[in-house]
């Protein structure tokens, strides 16, 4: 499942989409919008897709995650719009059969996402608004 | 050739657009049709750093040879999650 | 909060209760019974806890996860009783400011659980029953 | 002094029971408590593997001198999550 979505997500009723009866752990990423980030206070925090190629970048991440750690199945949903401090900005789900794949799985898809996935994160602050470069 | 051409995040900012349509000559290559908008945006032509960008939502090198109907789009450096 | 438990959780509700505002990545880990283990077909899982104990070992695996990984909040469920595949068993939830060390987190308090908490595993196969030892 | 036992997962079953109470000699160490156990459960004194206890919910080591009201545990290798 790959969504790039303006819609919040539940966890709950992703993990039951993934999981199968091979499945043993599942592991899940939640990203947020903080309220500070390099000690300045966040007011909004606007995010921006090229939204097609977005999605077919993240399949091709999916896929080679899926056969890189031999998972059982991968959910990936990125909103796009404008958020507040708390809101939900990403949620990265693997299921696998052990633990170790699992963990392993969801860390290289959120590292590899922050590389390569056409995404863009717009910070404003009370006195002024950055666009992010490179994920941190 | 008519080329569709994106813009996104800062570079939308800087070119003052999200989209534009290029008639180039054709076998222009990806390289090409950058240099033409580092003049029609002289803001994007100051930028120091290579501009990376996507022909038909894949990235693509400079040397790539468009044709007629591709959509490029210029994609600053990415910061989801 | 850590809980020793029969019944079953929420992730949506958990990652809730331990988010704040300077929380910017939460990682959660569910257990879950999987249909085949080692080759044979489980067909009940049993878990037995020395609850007052689980829970105080659990409460100091957290604070001790707190202090080592520089974490905003940590929230553990167990659960005890008889299940069936794709039961979860286990809940493990993370907040923290970066991503790094949610994954560090939540990774080490699974492997430390599986070492030190007085709980137990019988898996009730179609042939025979055993009491697993050492988490894997 | 009385001493209370309670037995875990296959040491509960070896024993055929959950929990004991026995009457110890003031002074007695975890060590001497586990060998009266192994005496009392044959099947318990068979297991090549010292048993890991707890004294009042906290590991124990054997050297440790068991006070009336103790709650001793007997646990078998953990495998949770």
């Amino acid at each position: 499942m790959i969504l790039v979505t303006e819609d919040d997500f539940s966890v709950d009723d992703v993990l039951k989409k993934i999981r199968n009866e091979r499945t043993g752990a599942v592991v899940s990423f939640v990203g947020v919008v903080r309220e500070e980030d390099r000690g300045r206070k966040v007011r909004k925090m606007e995010m921006e897709a090229y939204k097609d190629m977005a999605v077919g970048e993240l399949s091709n991440l999916r896929e080679k995650a899926m056969k890189k750690f031999g998972l059982e199945e991968i959910a990936i949903i990125h909103r796009v719009g404008s958020f507040s401090p708390g809101d939900n900005i990403v949620l990265i789900a693997v299921a696998a059969g052990h633990r170790k794949e699992a963990f392993a799985g969801a860390e290289y898809l959120i590292d590899e996402m922050k590389k390569i996935v056409p995404l863009w994160k717009k910070e404003i602050f009370e006195d002024g608004e950055i666009w992010v470069e490179g994920g941190h | 050739m008519k080329i569709k051409v994106k813009f996104f995040a800062s570079y939308r900012e800087i070119a003052g657009r999200s989209e534009a349509v290029l008639d180039l000559t054709d076998g222009s290559s990806l390289g090409i049709l950058l240099e033409d908008l580092k003049g029609r945006y002289p803001k994007l032509g100051s930028l120091t750093d290579s501009i990376i960008a996507s022909v038909n939502k894949r990235y693509a090198k400079e040397d790539l040879v468009l044709k007629d109907g591709d959509e490029v789009a210029l994609l600053p450096p990415v910061s989801g999650g």
